[in-house]
């Protein structure tokens, strides 16, 4: 990476979090729960790393490596996104039985 | 630019666009769900881009990891009981974390360690948050589960050690980008990094777990963008920063609704001091023990219940049977709603997943600020295996611990039923003068347990 | 620009819509007028590109089209901002007087 | 990386905060003026910044560019009144989207035409972008004005002849990519985006030209993107792109408040047909026009009043009168509140800042939903300078251009009072059934002229 793409990739970086700050403040404390097994699901995009590593032809050490972090990384990604399904299946079922109050927005 | 290069950009993009569209689905309660969708098509796309990348020429090893990644944890998502989940959350991440290192290990020997001043800066932050998030979600879900003392733990002069620590790390991280070479360092460095999170977590008590949850799940995400910009990568680097940004006001938002500062939850080790002093029960004051019998005569009375669940609720897992006496208290004219406490529970919103997963409708459940002033115009506020949220100390005892804490007007009610096991005290450890007070009735036992009784009672007199 | 570069660029340009959507849509109808104006004098960013193109030293011509520009976005950035601040210093005064009623948010 | 490329781009990465941070600021009034501080810095900040850069070589030109812009910007926004602030902000999108044309051009010219594939795409948006919010802003601005026709101009057949020549520039712009070299159908391009900005206003009638501003805005922040791509330059990118996303969502707000389809006010030509129909004043119905010293009588016995605002108060500069009466009325012991609804006047929240100019405190003003069941409990509801916003029509005659738009509910107060000159339609140019009402009372007259002379007679008689 040159000076110019860290610099546009710090820009990418920075305006990702001002999304994120802006996105997560909007979610009612109703949904929290689910939110941070949302963002624990997402972060498991280390996975996109750890496939580059492991599939990479690094060498015998390198591939181990990367199997275990493919590994983990899947862990976390099905993980996560099963538990954040299955919580949210509640509140979809509630759907139909009443509106959310205003307060709790 | 060749069309695969393309095609891999237009997927990340997407993957990138799909993530934020999932994170903003969760503002309401009707969109979360297809929200989460969006966000797994976009894993789904990142991953597919990824694989199609020149620069991987092996498949049958990831192949390999997949499964043995996916297996369990999808076995453990189905299997896990609800009140399990924050330290699901931390195992997850711990795993997610260790990743994240590997991967910036396997970068540093690929180059040995020759990666320009740039690359290696992102690989050593990548390994250090990598290692840290590793042990110190470790720790927080062996605190959460209890096979970890869940108070804090500390030494003398602890923050002190690891500030000096985490000056350290960062001199070896500049004489590594100095020497651009393989350096056994770079080790010494990753092992600096696993020592600072258990550091980081261990004074930490275990109801602040969420919190810390919350902060290393910011952490998990800023390694996995420090991997992108080692890889060039834009989707690590987006979903990376989402992850840092919502992490990080996620756990000011918890901290706010506790009444806590930042800097408290972090280095406060709270909870640590009033193990001894003010947890010690009052043998001098006297409650009333009320028998199952008696409180259910009580309520079939009731012409309006609030209904406060907490934590033991969730334990108990009694939530389907607090739906149910609801639903036989309002078949008998009974005007019954929730207060749900922001931070009631194990985790923010906790008691909202449990109401949901009991299937009450969202128009009983009522937060804190809207209910509030309806306490003293009710018969009975019915406490479920609630304590601190429920403790007028917070708001007149200076001493205490949650002093300042927002609280659920209990003690308004014309009469306040509890229904928890004994009078031990709740996750803050301290007395809770609400069981003293004279229109208190406490019914002991399990909340499920008692909860099934109460319904029993009922039916049985109104027959 | 080469490829990476404008790929990234076109990143930060789809984070920074998202962003500018988030914002916009927080703003209440209240303070709308400013908003257009506030945008409006954001959009004479252009400036920095007439900057260039008028002290470049591009020839006669191409420093008399700079200077053009210049002007031009010079004054949707001076008279953007100059009657955005007279118009919320109406509201500022209002400040002390009393809250927001939460409708109006 | 030098230093000072290093500096610059602090600059520019500081300078887009800046904006986002300026803006998220306008979610509440305590914050915006403080918001607008900060995105000035931006601007300050990035012009900085560009000034460092090495391929700047001669400062005279652009400080004489600086002066000749500055000065005519700075004396239309002190002498210009808060009505013609539509006018300004078109005029302002025109010259500044000029600018962003002219520099185009300039790189076209510099590299003479050989920009490589996609900077040419770049640098052809950039310019027609550029050229067609230059022409369609100077029309709006000249139909907001008045000195252009406000009605919706169209030929047979015109948004078919527009998407030709959409096409048509599209495929010059690849042709051009193709050729890379200078040619003069460049400047063809540009003459076409000439003219697509005017056909795109033209046939938009006046009433709804500030959801064209906003739209336009949006293309002068997308061609400031497209600048950003060709120079490489982020602050650039963001901060056009900022205003890409946010004037495009501020055009569908606006379309929402007035249940109208995007769509249909860009292609609809609203306001055309009802010049000739409904606009017809009908004789033949009876309204009552009543002398101020009446309409006097009846404000000083009301116990109750709601104002409603409207164009016409903006237009006569009535607001410190308003403010005065209501003072006056309110110290006699009347309850006195604003109604705004959200599109009174000719700019969303136009009616807020001109109640905040008066210094009227936010508590009295009322949005339409919160008011709108309290006209039925009030004894006078005063019209000052509306009429749309109150046509009782939106909500049954289907036939009628603003049926679906949501109102002020002023026919069900007890007694309605109408400030106006005439009788003539407001924006949508159609008849305001309320005015035939048996309990509105016409006082006509210009609004200013109107109130001082109520306050004059309500101030005698209380002596
Ligand atoms: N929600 C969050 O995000 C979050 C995050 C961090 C910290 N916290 C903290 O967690 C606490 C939450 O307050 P809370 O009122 O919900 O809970 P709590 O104060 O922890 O009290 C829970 C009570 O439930 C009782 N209990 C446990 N198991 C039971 C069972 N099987 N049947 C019946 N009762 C049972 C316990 O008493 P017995 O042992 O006598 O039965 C205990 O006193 C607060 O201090 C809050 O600050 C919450
Ligand atoms: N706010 C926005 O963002 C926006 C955007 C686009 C379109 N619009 C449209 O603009 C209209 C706004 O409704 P509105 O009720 O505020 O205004 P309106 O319907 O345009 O009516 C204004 C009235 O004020 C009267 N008037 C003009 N000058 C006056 C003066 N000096 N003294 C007293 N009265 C005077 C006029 O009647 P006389 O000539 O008889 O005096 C006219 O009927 C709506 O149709 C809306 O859709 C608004």
């Amino acid at each position: 990476m040159d000076y110019q793409s860290m610099m546009l990739g710090l820009y990418v970086f920075v305006l990702a979090v001002i999304v994120g700050y802006k996105v997560i403040t909007r979610v009612p404390t109703l949904l929290h729960t689910p939110l941070m097994s949302a963002t624990n699901a997402i972060s498991g995009i280390s996975l996109v790393g750890s496939l580059v590593a492991a599939g990479g032809g690094f060498g015998p050490l390198a591939t181990l490596l990367g199997v275990v972090a493919v590994a983990g990384a899947t862990f976390n990604v099905v993980g996560g996104f099963w538990i954040t399904d299955r919580m949210l299946r509640f509140f979809k079922r509630e759907q139909a039985a009443a509106k959310l109050p205003s307060s709790q927005r | 630019m060749n069309p695969t290069t393309l095609f891999i950009d237009v997927c990340y993009l997407a993957a990138a666009l799909l993530f934020v569209l999932g994170l903003s689905g969760l503002t309401s309660p009707r969109t979360a769900l297809h929200g989460i969708y969006l966000a797994e098509a976009g894993m789904a796309l990142a991953v597919i881009g990824t694989l199609l990348d020149h620069s991987i020429i092996t498949y049958e090893w990831i192949l390999i990891g997949v499964i043995l990644g996916a297996i369990p944890g999808a076995l453990l998502s189905i299997w896990i009981p609800m009140t399990a989940v924050p330290q699901r959350t931390a195992l997850c991440h711990a795993f997610g974390a260790m990743a994240v290192c590997l991967v910036g290990i396997v970068e540093y020997m690929h180059f040995s360690g020759d990666l320009g001043a740039a690359r290696m800066v992102a690989v050593g932050f990548e390994v250090v948050l990598g290692a840290l998030t590793f042990t110190g979600s470790l720790i927080a879900a062996a605190k959460l589960q209890g096979t970890f003392p869940g108070r804090p733990l500390t030494f003398y002069g602890q923050n002190y050690f690891s500030f000096a620590l985490l000056g350290l790390m960062l001199a070896i991280l500049g004489y590594l980008v100095y020497l651009q070479a393989a350096s056994v360092l770079f080790y010494v460095l990753i092992g600096m990094g696993l020592l600072f999170g258990v550091l980081l977590v261990l004074p930490i008590g275990a109801a602040d777990m969420p919190t810390v949850i919350a902060i290393l799940n910011s952490y998990a995400g800023l390694a996995a963008s420090a991997t992108g910009f080692v890889l060039g990568n834009n989707v690590l680097i987006i979903a990376g920063a989402l992850d840092g940004g919502s992490g990080f006001i996620l756990s000011v938002i918890m901290c706010k609704a506790m009444n806590r500062s930042w800097a408290n939850v972090l280095f406060g080790a709270f909870g640590a001091k009033v193990q001894g002093g003010a947890a010690a029960i009052r043998k001098d004051l006297v409650y009333n023990d009320t028998p199952a019998q008696d409180a259910a005569l009580l309520l079939a009375n009731a012409a309006s219940v609030i209904v406060v669940p907490g934590y033991g609720m969730a334990v108990s897992q009694a939530q389907h049977k607090v739906r149910e006496l609801a639903d036989l208290l309002e078949n008998r004219g009974c005007e019954v709603r929730y207060a749900i406490h922001p931070v009631a529970g194990r985790m923010p919103g906790h008691m909202n997943v449990l109401m949901a997963e009991a299937e009450v409708s969202y128009d009983k459940l009522f937060d804190m600020d809207s209910i509030n002033n309806d306490f003293a115009h009710t018969d009975v506020a019915l406490v479920i295996g609630a304590n601190d949220v429920t403790n007028p100390a917070a708001r007149h005892d200076k001493s205490s611990p949650i002093f300042g804490m927002p609280i659920l007007n209990v003690d308004q009610a014309r009469n306040v039923m509890v229904i928890k096991r004994s009078m031990n005290p709740g996750f803050a450890g301290i007395e809770n003068e609400l069981y003293y007070n004279s229109k208190t009735r406490m019914v002991f036992g399990d909340a499920r347990a008692v909860v099934t009784q109460l319904i029993q009672e009922i039916a049985e007199n109104s027959d």
